[in-house]
């Protein structure tokens, strides 16, 4: 048993083990020194990112693993927590500690004047912790304990800035919208383990007779899931809080949407995979339904989104309206997947869903730091107060005008290459929900040129002379998004045939995921 | 009463009186259906865990990670409101 | 009937907390409504675990004579419940000092002229 | 909190060790009797909020600095954390029970049935027991003490 043998069967505790026993250290190591601080939570994250990557390399190649916590071998019937790491999980783990590095990096600069940062470090790494932990966990309560703790850790930093009387009132709107989801998720937890005596989630899988209360747990994690990943009718927290938050705040905020996000794919494609093609009333098939339902609330929450953002005026709001349309992009391309289970263009859907995701983390975000480099340069958020800042600022108008293409889908970004496969796989189900995809691209394209030409091009405004570039940690962070989106453009099929088509199958094939645990290793 | 509201309470009603009528599938009080995994665990709760309470055998072994989330909780909401009132120091 | 009162209970206590929740204006009402649907969910929980005349599930001076484990209660949703309510103490705290501080930089506490208060 | 009058100081002052120790008590024979961490730890600290109320956030404010208590917090943690760790060193698994049956310190395995209670049994538990106390103990009363201490101050520097 090699070292590395031993790290890679031990990675799945180890990913959650890092973190969080370097956020326990945080109080400790920041009393001795605050440069230290910076360097230990980097370091940590960085490790974390190693685990993550050892792992990643043996589960894409052969199939999920298994890590039981407390015991060698699975005994049934299954009593211990389990963590089951497929490909689609580890997808989402990757793009989880990739934004985390790059938020780290980016506050290292961007937080230097601030108070109270070993609380900032500390809160980070939990909530790191917790979007890692729904990502990788098997188990249902497990699931939404590692849910409170990103509604418990993501709001109290929506409100670091204290002194703004805006953060606060958006960090209690949130933790009322999250705690009052979280307790319905509880209460559906309760309703599963009354009926079948299980909390693992393949077990559950597999006894799962899709009663009528079978029916509310699914509606329940929908519905809370959906509201924490921001789907249209249940958004309105998210606007305030990625506005309000700092830019490197809402960059793990946005990690840990992701995992709710992973979370309704993991209930609608492994806990209802069998049922999900059985018929309920008047013979239209569950998968139909759900898909449906998912493609309206996309379709409202894009529109919402691009209209709401055509008319903000605040920057970071405007990035915050256009993310709720990037999730309504997810959610169509996700339930065009489920809608149409079984055809061949709803792979091609689902692949779509899950590289958008990627891509719109990569875009959003480096919109969001750029929003916040401005934010830290000229200490102003509306648009109409600053103008001209392309003379002072070059590196961040280049880095803001590739992020514009990304997020408006232009071909050589990586934008394109997600959204154009969602574009072929929606319009082989219904061409206006893909025309209507289309347009409101180009509306945000038309948005952020708008965007653009106020914040940058335009003339010099007086009391802006003055302005200086960003501190060289920011554009390092804002240059490794930028590289990504320009690398992931131009090859997609690197991306797309190592990471997505891999995790796609893993969400289809839910009988490996379950005989994994159920059928004994 | 505004349209909102109006809306809100007929909404909260619906969904009210839906639960109501759905908790009457569940299992009766005081007998719970299939019990496999707690049996389980009241078996061999001495052998395995080396405990006699049943209950913190499963909060801290056959579950102890979940109590690992719980002290994360309690660790985060503590750092929540001491970074909340980081200035009342005079 | 009878064997369903507890979930008659739970399902109230859930929807008056939400109630609080929704309609209230008053942030420490809705602060009190939360905690009211979080005990309203502990209780669900606990219910489901209840065996007709049964022991807690521990093993020290044991009643005699009590076969276990038909007549010992299920231990799983007492630690399930037990997480719960630590995550009801801390969604509690975080959000009671939130609200301080919004009283402190708002003056008062009625949602309708913090949003007005706000422009 | 402003300060209680004398007689609710000295009822406290007598209430406040029998709390505490009941409140250690729970926490030590967790794995034996109804209780642990959690519940023992929230007894000392409904303890030490009865010493707040009596004698006013003031006083208690500035014997006690809430650096100190969040330092013990984190200890606590990491004692958790740390013994969940050494499990894979062990064990061989993360979470491992490696002292249950090994002779060592909590080691004996009870005989099945009913039986007194052996403080020496339980392997891990106990441990994780007393470092989930000493957390829940510092935790709440750094909430109580923080909280009671911003209503009191009047003006807080922006």
């Amino acid at each position: 048993m090699t070292f590395l043998d031993a790290l890679l069967f031990h990675s799945p505790a180890l990913i959650i083990a890092i973190p969080l026993l370097s956020a326990f250290l945080m109080p400790l190591v920041s009393r001795i020194h605050g440069k230290l601080r910076n360097i230990f939570a980097v370091s940590m994250i960085g490790l974390t990112g190693c685990v993550i990557g050892v792992l990643a390399t043996d589960v894409l190649a052969n199939g999920p693993r298994v890590y039981i916590f407390g015991a060698q071998d699975i005994a049934l019937p299954l009593v211990r927590i389990l963590f089951e790491v497929d490909s689609i999980s580890i997808f989402m783990a990757i793009i989880t500690i990739l934004l985390a590095f790059i938020a780290v990096i980016y506050s290292w600069s961007f937080m230097n004047h601030q108070d109270g940062l070993d609380k900032y470090y500390t809160l980070f790494l939990l909530l790191l912790t917790s979007a890692l932990g729904m990502e990788l966990t098997g188990d249902v309560f497990n699931f939404f304990v590692f849910l409170e703790i990103s509604c418990i850790t993501s709001c109290a930093l929506i409100a670091f800035w204290i002194d703004e009387g805006e953060a606060l009132e958006a960090a209690f709107k949130y933790i009322v919208i999250s705690s009052v989801g979280a307790l319905f998720v509880l209460f559906a937890v309760g309703i599963l383990y009354a009926q079948y005596n299980a909390l693992n989630i393949a077990t559950l899988a597999n006894a799962l007779q899709y009663s009528f209360l079978d029916k509310i747990v699914l509606v329940l994690f929908l519905v809370v899931l959906g509201m924490k990943a921001g789907l249209a009718p249940m958004h309105m927290w998210l606007p305030d809080a990625y506005g309000r938050a700092p830019p490197s705040v809402t960059l793990i905020i946005m990690s840990a949407t992701l995992a709710s996000f992973y979370g309704i794919l993991r209930v609608v494609f492994t806990l209802y995979g069998n049922v999900l093609t059985t018929s309920i009333r008047f013979d239209l098939p569950l998968n139909t339904i759900v898909g449906w339902v998912l493609i309206a609330l996309a379709i409202v929450s894009i529109l919402i989104g691009v209209i709401m953002a055509l008319i903000q005026s605040d920057f970071m709001r405007l990035i915050g309206y256009t993310a709720v349309a990037e999730v309504g992009y997810m959610f169509l391309a996700v339930g065009t997947g489920i809608a149409a289970l079984g055809t061949p263009y709803a792979t091609v859907a689902l692949q779509g869903g899950i590289f958008h995701v990627l891509n719109d983390a990569l875009d959003i975000g480096l919109l969001f730091l750029v929003a916040g480099a401005i934010y830290y340069v000229t200490k102003k958020r509306s648009l109409d107060d600053i103008g001209g800042l392309a003379r002072n600022m070059k590196f961040t108008t280049i880095f803001f005008f590739i992020g514009l293409l990304a997020v408006a889908g232009m071909p050589p970004l990586n934008g394109f290459t997600s959204k154009f496969l969602i574009y072929e796989s929606v319009y082989q189900l219904n061409p206006i929900l893909s025309i209507i995809a289309l347009l409101c691209s180009i509306l945000l394209l038309a948005i952020f040129i708008k965007v653009l030409y106020a914040a940058f091009l335009g003339p010099q405004l007086p009391d802006l002379k003055d302005v200086k570039e960003a501190p060289r940690s920011m554009l390092l962070a804002m240059g490794c998004f930028a590289a990504l989106a320009i690398i992931i453009g131009l090859f997609p099929n690197l991306f797309l045939d190592t990471l997505v088509k891999p995790a796609a199958d893993a969400l289809l094939n839910h009988a490996q995921y379950i005989t994994t645990v159920v059928g004994g290793i | 009463m505004d349209k909102r509201t109006i809306a809100a309470v007929l909404a909260f009603t619906i969904v009210a009186v839906f639960f109501f009528f759905s908790i009457f599938l569940l299992h009766p009080w005081g007998a719970p259906g299939n019990v496999q995994m707690d049996n389980h665990i009241i078996v061999n709760t001495q052998n395995e865990t080396g405990t006699n309470n049943g209950v913190t055998s499963v909060v801290f072994d056959y579950r102890g990670f979940d109590t690992l989330g719980e002290a994360t909780i309690l660790f985060s909401a503590v750092a929540g409101v001491m970074m909340i009132f980081r200035r009342i120091k005079e | 009937m009878i064997e369903y009162i507890p979930y008659v209970a739970v399902i109230c206590m859930i929807f008056i907390g939400l109630y609080a929740a929704i309609f209230r204006r008053n942030l420490i009402k809705m602060v009190i409504g939360i905690t009211i649907i979080e005990s309203g969910v502990n209780l669900f929980l606990i219910t489901l675990g209840y065996r007709e005349g049964g022991v807690a599930p521990i093993y020290t001076s044991l009643p005699p004579g009590t076969t276990y484990p038909e007549q010992m209660v299920l231990p799983v949703p007492q630690a399930l419940t037990l997480t719960s309510i630590v995550i009801g103490v801390a969604v509690l705290a975080l959000m009671l000092s939130l609200v301080m501080h919004i009283y402190r930089k708002y003056g008062t506490l009625d949602v309708q002229k913090i949003r007005r208060l706000k422009e | 909190m402003t300060e209680m009058t004398k007689i609710v100081k000295t009822i406290a002052n007598i209430l406040f060790p029998f709390t505490v120790i009941f409140g250690l008590y729970v926490i030590a024979h967790g794995h034996l009797t109804p209780g642990g961490g959690f519940q023992g730890g929230a007894i000392v600290a409904s303890g030490c909020a009865l010493l707040l109320v009596a004698y006013g956030s003031r006083w208690v404010f500035s014997r006690i600095k809430e650096k100190r208590l969040a330092t013990f917090e984190s200890i606590g943690a990491i004692g958790f954390i740390t013994v969940a760790l050494l499990g894979i060193v062990f064990s061989m698994v993360f979470f491992g029970n490696f002292l249950a049956g090994s002779h060592l310190l909590f080691g004996t395995v009870p005989e099945t049935g009913s039986t007194l209670a052996d403080l020496n049994t339980g392997g891990v538990l106990p441990l994780m027991n007393f470092a989930v106390g000493v957390k829940v103990i510092a935790g709440l009363f750094v909430i109580v003490v923080v909280m009671a201490y911003a209503s009191s101050t009047k003006e807080w520097s922006q």
